[in-house]
């Protein structure tokens, strides 16, 4: 019992000037155990939506469920890793990432276990004790995957998480996330600027309109990798490589573009099915 | 942030204002010699009815008394009144209206609670440095980054989690300008504490040696307060730097 | 549906509670221990009336001088003494800070003699300063600027060490020069940590006047109170005590908006 | 201002003392402008600060008890001029009421006390030579505790202590409040305290007519006190309201007669200036400096030749108008 | 005179646990009006190589030359776009977009032309008298390129400037900066984690090997470049279909991937000439 429903969320801010509307009938959810990526524009209100599902902003309009319950608040069921890191400057990159467990009462060896072994999965060894601040860009977040990934949690928001990673980290991590997703699929919610990625990790994409944001299609992404069999793919090329793969990658870049005139667009959201 | 250069220089100032120069009045300001004779007093025979390492301890033991119970009352209020919106509208209004009034003025009710003995003593250092520890601790937690706030809360923290992981640690740069601050506050009530019945104290030094128009006794006094200030400081940071080994 | 009222009436609802309902709850509890130690005979009146006693002697000073004068004119020259003392301990004070968090230099130069003198004890200044500038206004100005002085001084050094050194560096690759790394970013940055800073500098330097008119003057708050004392007049006393109470807490006041704007503006 | 009426500006120094209502009945009555001064009262609360605030040059003229008027003398030749009152009979050793009889008929009672007082002052020699001579209690026996005077009276008041040193107003005071009793003064053990009207030593080698004619103002209003006792009491109640001090309107004739000022005639005598030997008011000097040395509030007391002249009684006294003037004998 | 040569700069940092080795013996140079992109995986000490030529931070040993003068300090002939924004939190976007120009005493007219017409650039419209945290994580680094790009600049120091950009305004950024580049080339040292961005940008390529970083391989694109003609095609995703543009991005990917033995690689960088 953990998907994520949005129904006619509105979102405005008080700004000096008067009312600001981010977000305008948002409607959707995320099936328990389904990866739903969203893309859209900077500023479309992205983080505004992962924010009110983490239950850390709430809809001045409409209602955001999670679980068939309301969101009134944080809870260690939803893990979310922050656009902008925010690890704990005091604490050493091995505490930062032992903070979930330590909140949930882990027993210490357990625990140690644990951290070691993302330690070890995020190429942080030598650097365990080591603050923050002393960390480059990339190194921190992928401190705070691991201390979002330590938890475990059934819901998974990702706030564009690998966006300051390099290259070779960003595409392990894609392999590792698709791996987890298959081995222990959980509920995901991810936001990524990067559309091979979405069309990569997801089941399904969400993609939003500029300001304020509204939801312009939704693509299932699903059915074609279950009847393409992607998943026998080792590495991500093969799957980029894909003709299928290509087909939608363009097709969402097409309506990033602008390329579909939003008529259609919205035609489209509603025979995808789903808000 | 202590370098010997300056004060050295400082010190040549002062030699040739007061001397040489002839910049400054003996009873304006004591020249070097006539300091060097006030000290001399009070190490050896005395004054003000004690040696001047009685004066040192009296004072010494009810600074740090003082500064104790400031820190373990101040830094508590001000971590709740930083945490809880509601104890902070109920109990900050009583809190600022208190606040301003100088703990001379107290002292009418501190004799009547406590007597002349150090209860009292330390009841005036207590009113002088609570005020810095609170306010610095409240500003430091309500100051704390909100996303970090966020973060520790969709990791699964709780109230108790959230207070010793991310307020305490986050806040402690603040709380210990507020130390700072409270302990400074500790010395510069010296006087009016030992205003409350002293036989000795350096507080009590300054008093009797205002009355008696020595200048020389008075900058002795004030030299001794600045340099045990200043140890104390220095002891202050050296913990700091222990406690926050996250920062530059 | 119950999702429909969002964020915003409740914050409402806690602004009310939190701007006047706690408030009010505090002073009157306050209010009420108070009448019940004096009533229970915890204190005796002759050291510590009830509220209402000082209140009516509130009022009645207002219109009835003491010590030579009305309240008001007491609290005005009091008023007089702190704003010139404190606006230069500030004025002086807050560059002062700054300037040793930004330059090596200054910091090597200053902070020595600087932490020493902040933990002389403002009285302790009081027969220097009488001998250095008589009995006028200047006299008690400079016990009130010796305690005022160092709170500026520490918080904005703090807070220049605190700020977002990303944001320092971003300055400099602007462009900036040293005035407009001073205005423009230093002091900005460290606002927040200055403000608490004027805060603690307000209370002392309250306290240092208090001191000062204790020893030197004929009019002021102080004056008033140890007037009061010398005559066992614990009405005029707590009068006194509460006309600082209340005036030190509208300067905190209006600090406090100062901080709250800075914050705001800030994304705190 | 000063310059409109061609008045001459002189800063006076008081304390809210008996002694500095000659000042203000002189306000009053307006005999500054009789002999062209314009004054300036500054209110000290207590000697010390206002010894100091001398040397700075804050005012020229005024008047403290005599341990302050020494100590001016040391530091920066202060000269005093003439006795402003005698005031033995107001430094006094105060008990609570229900303990005050115990004392007097068991001093021994005194032994292991702790007395609130005012260290440095003449009050603490008051009170020592009290409990010496007269309770025959040596310094072992008791501790002093340094305390203001004001917070003497909340020491006192508030139960805590049932002895004190105190003096006026603060034994009407307590007296009135919580009907604390003198149990022994000054006076009775022979301690001689004055306090003393002084000019600072620059002022007054360049203007001595100035000061002569403020000495003059001064002792009119003395020699006007004797003759209007009535008026003087209820004047003394007005100024003591002007500067804060409230004590129950009985007590202030006790005040006026507890504490004898002296003409221009009796100052001279005083100051032997008739009679060869040394003069009385010297003796009184020298054990004030004795004392002061015990308490090392200077290391050596200026000779009295220096701390002290009656030139300007003298003056007074060798000009007709101003001597008539001085005795109030201006129709 | 605007080049900036690296002269065998080594870094090393203090750590508790005792000195950090975090690059070593970079020689190489960044020529008057060359566009070079840095890539290397993540914590291999570009950020810092950066922040030495920004005169923000110093090397341990060697020496960082700009316009054949040893870097002393920061100055605004180098206008640095930082990793992670470091916007001013009390200004508003105007004011931070004015800043460098204010400094310079640009006259206040002028000044809010610039300021407009970067405001417009970047797609900031309507937010233009909102503060930093009212904006985005992807606003606030178009305001971040907006207050460098304003003060028109010799040298340009970009460290992922784009990284938390959406795809669409991306691509928008990077034709603007190519077209700057031919319009009015600068000297630029860019640093991204894109190997397409690298490549499409750049006149050289230089690869960083991980902790300490080194320099692995020097790629020159400029020459391909011109041959090949890509400044004719309109848009990226042409260039990016070439063959040569291929060519050149899977070879930076597979030294990236250390699929290139680390002898050979420095044998290349020897080959490709500079350091
Ligand atoms: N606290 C706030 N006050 C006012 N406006 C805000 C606030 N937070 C967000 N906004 C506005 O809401 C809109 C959506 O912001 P949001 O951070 O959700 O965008 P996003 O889609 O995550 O963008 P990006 O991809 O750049 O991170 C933006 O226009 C932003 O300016
Ligand atoms: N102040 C510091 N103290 C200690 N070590 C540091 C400090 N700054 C950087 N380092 C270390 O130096 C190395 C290089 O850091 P740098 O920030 O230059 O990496 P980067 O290549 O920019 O990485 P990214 O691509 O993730 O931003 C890292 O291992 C980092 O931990
Ligand atoms: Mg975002
Ligand atoms: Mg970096």
């Amino acid at each position: 019992m953990s998907e994520i429903r949005f129904e006619g969320v509105e979102r405005r801010f008080h700004r000096p000037g008067g009312n600001f509307l981010a977000l305008e009938n948002i409607c959707f959810e995320v099936a328990e155990r389904e990866f739903v990526a969203l893309v859209g524009p900077s500023g479309c209100g992205k983080t505004t939506l992962l924010r009110m599902a983490a239950g850390l902003d709430f809809p001045t309009g409409g209602r955001v469920l999670v679980g068939n319950r309301e969101v009134r608040g944080p809870g260690p069921d939803r893990a979310v890793v922050f656009q902008q890191f925010a690890l704990f400057p005091w604490k050493t990159i091995r505490q930062n990432i032992g903070f979930g467990l330590k909140c949930k009462g882990t027993p210490l060896t357990q625990r140690r276990e644990i951290i070691e072994h993302y330690v070890t999965l995020m190429g942080l060894q030598g650097h365990g004790d080591a603050y923050p601040h002393q960390l480059s860009g990339g190194m921190q977040q992928r401190v705070a995957i691991a201390r979002s990934y330590a938890l475990e949690p059934d819901v998974l928001l990702m706030d564009e998480p690998f966006g300051a990673l390099d290259a070779q980290t960003r595409v392990l991590m894609q392999e590792e996330l698709v791996r987890l997703a298959r081995d222990n699929p959980r509920t995901v919610l991810f936001i990524t600027h990067s559309v091979d990625e979405a069309v990569y990790l997801a089941d399904r994409v969400i993609v939003m309109t500029p300001r304020p944001g509204r939801i312009s299609a939704i693509i299932d992404i699903g059915l074609v990798r279950r009847t393409e069999r992607w998943i026998d793919c080792e590495h991500i090329e093969e799957v980029m490589a894909q003709k299928s793969f290509v087909h939608l990658r363009s097709r969402i870049w097409r309506l990033l573009r602008g390329l579909e005139s939003s008529g259609e667009t919205v035609g489209r959201a509603m025979e995808t099915g789903v808000g | 942030m202590i370098g010997a250069a300056p004060i050295l220089l400082l010190i040549i100032a002062w030699f040739a204002a007061t001397g040489p120069l002839g910049l400054i009045a003996p009873l304006k300001f004591p020249s070097p010699a006539i300091a060097l004779a006030s000290l001399e007093t009070i190490a050896g025979p005395g004054y003000a009815s004690a040696p001047l390492a009685e004066h040192i301890e009296t004072s010494l033991s009810l600074v740090l008394a003082g500064f104790a119970a400031a820190t373990l009352t101040g830094i508590p209020l001000g971590l709740l009144l930083g945490t809880s919106r509601y104890a902070n509208a109920c109990i900050n209004p009583i809190f600022q209206l208190l606040r301003p009034i100088a703990p001379i003025a107290w002292i009418p009710l501190t004799i009547l609670w406590f007597g002349l003995g150090g209860g009292a003593k330390i009841f005036v250092v207590w009113l002088a440095a609570f005020a810095p520890a609170v306010i610095n601790t409240q500003t430091a937690v309500r100051g704390v980054n909100r996303t970090v706030i966020e973060a520790a809360k969709v990791h699964g923290a709780r109230r108790v989690n959230l207070f010793f992981d991310v307020t305490i640690p986050a806040a402690l740069p603040g709380i210990f300008t507020g130390m700072r601050l409270s302990l400074q506050a500790c010395w510069m009530v010296l006087v009016a504490a030992e205003l409350v019945g002293a036989y000795t104290g350096l507080g009590h030094v300054m008093i009797i040696a205002t009355e008696d128009l020595d200048s020389g006794m008075i900058f002795v006094a004030m030299l001794c307060v600045a340099m045990l200030g200043v140890a104390m400081s220095l002891l202050l940071a050296r913990l700091e730097a222990w406690v926050l080994p996250w920062r530059r | 549906m119950a999702a429909l009222n969002g964020p915003t009436p409740a914050v409402r609802a806690g602004t009310l509670l939190e701007a006047w309902v706690l408030p009010a709850f505090g002073i009157v509890t306050f209010l009420m221990l108070w009448a019940g130690c004096t009533a229970a005979g915890l204190a005796p009146a002759r050291l510590l009336p009830g509220p209402g006693a000082a209140a009516a002697e509130f009022i009645d000073l207002t219109h009835t001088p003491y010590s030579g004068a009305v309240l008001q004119v007491h609290l005005l020259a009091s008023l007089m003494k702190f704003s010139l003392g404190y606006g230069l301990a500030v004025l002086t004070g807050v560059p002062l800070g700054l300037m040793m968090g930004r330059y090596r230099i200054v910091e090597w130069a200053i902070a020595p003699l600087y932490e020493s003198i902040r933990f002389i004890p403002p009285i302790a200044w009081v027969p220097f300063s009488i001998l250095w500038l008589g009995t006028g206004f200047l006299a008690p100005t400079l016990v009130i600027f010796s305690g005022a002085f160092s709170p500026c001084v520490l918080n904005a050094y703090r807070g220049v060490h605190t700020a977002d050194r990303a944001v320092l560096e971003a300055a400099q690759t602007l462009g900036a020069g040293r005035w407009a790394t001073m205005t423009e970013v230093l002091l900005p940055a460290a606002l927040p940590d200055i403000v608490a800073g004027l805060r603690v500098a307000a209370g002392f330097a309250w306290q240092s006047l208090i001191g000062a008119e204790l020893i030197v003057g004929s009019t002021g708050l102080g004056y008033l109170i140890i007037q009061g004392e010398s005559n066992l007049s614990s009405t005029v006393v707590v009068a006194g005590m509460i006309t600082i109470g209340l005036t030190g807490a509208a300067i905190d006041f209006a600090m406090l908006r100062a901080e709250r704007f800075v914050r705001r503006n800030w994304g705190q | 201002r000063a310059a409109d009426s061609g008045a001459f500006p002189l800063a006076i120094a008081q304390q809210p003392q008996r002694w500095a209502l000659e000042w203000y009945i002189a306000t009053k009555e307006g005999w500054w402008k009789d002999v062209g001064i314009d004054p300036t009262m500054t209110t000290f609360t207590a000697g010390p600060p206002e010894i100091a605030a001398g040397a700075s040059g804050s005012w020229e003229v005024g008047g403290a008890g005599d341990l302050p008027s020494m100590l001016g003398a040391a530091k920066y030749g202060l000269t005093t001029i003439a006795i402003a009152d005698s005031e033995a009979a107001i430094i006094t050793l105060m008990a609570t009421k229900d303990k005050a009889d115990a004392y007097l008929h068991n001093p021994s009672l005194i032994k292991g006390k702790t007395i609130p007082e005012t260290s440095n002052s003449t009050g603490e020699w008051g009170a020592a030579a009290c409990l010496e001579k007269k309770f025959g209690l040596k310094p072992s026996e008791y501790h002093f505790v340094n305390l203001s005077p004001p917070e003497i009276n909340a020491a006192v008041s508030s139960g805590r202590y049932d002895l004190a040193q105190v003096w006026s107003p603060n034994v009407y005071i307590l007296e009135s409040a919580i009907g604390a009793k003198v149990i022994c003064n000054a006076a009775q053990v022979g301690v001689p305290i004055t306090s003393n009207i002084f000019a600072t030593q620059a002022f007054a080698t360049a203007h001595p007519e100035i000061v002569a004619k403020f000495l003059a103002v001064y002792l009119r209003a003395i020699a006007w006190e004797r003759e209007h006792p009535q008026e003087a009491v209820a004047d003394l109640g007005e100024f003591f309201n002007s500067v804060g001090v409230k004590i129950p309107p009985a007590y202030l004739a006790q005040e006026l007669h507890a504490r004898p000022a002296y003409t221009l005639d009796e100052q001279l005598k005083i100051f032997g200036a008739n009679t060869a030997g040394t003069p009385e008011i010297v003796d009184w000097w020298n054990q004030l400096g004795t004392f002061m040395q015990s308490v090392s509030i200077v290391s050596e007391t200026p000779p009295a030749s220096q701390f002290a002249t009656d030139k300007y009684l003298q003056m007074i006294a060798a000009d007709p108008k101003l001597r008539a003037f001085a005795n109030d004998d201006t129709p």
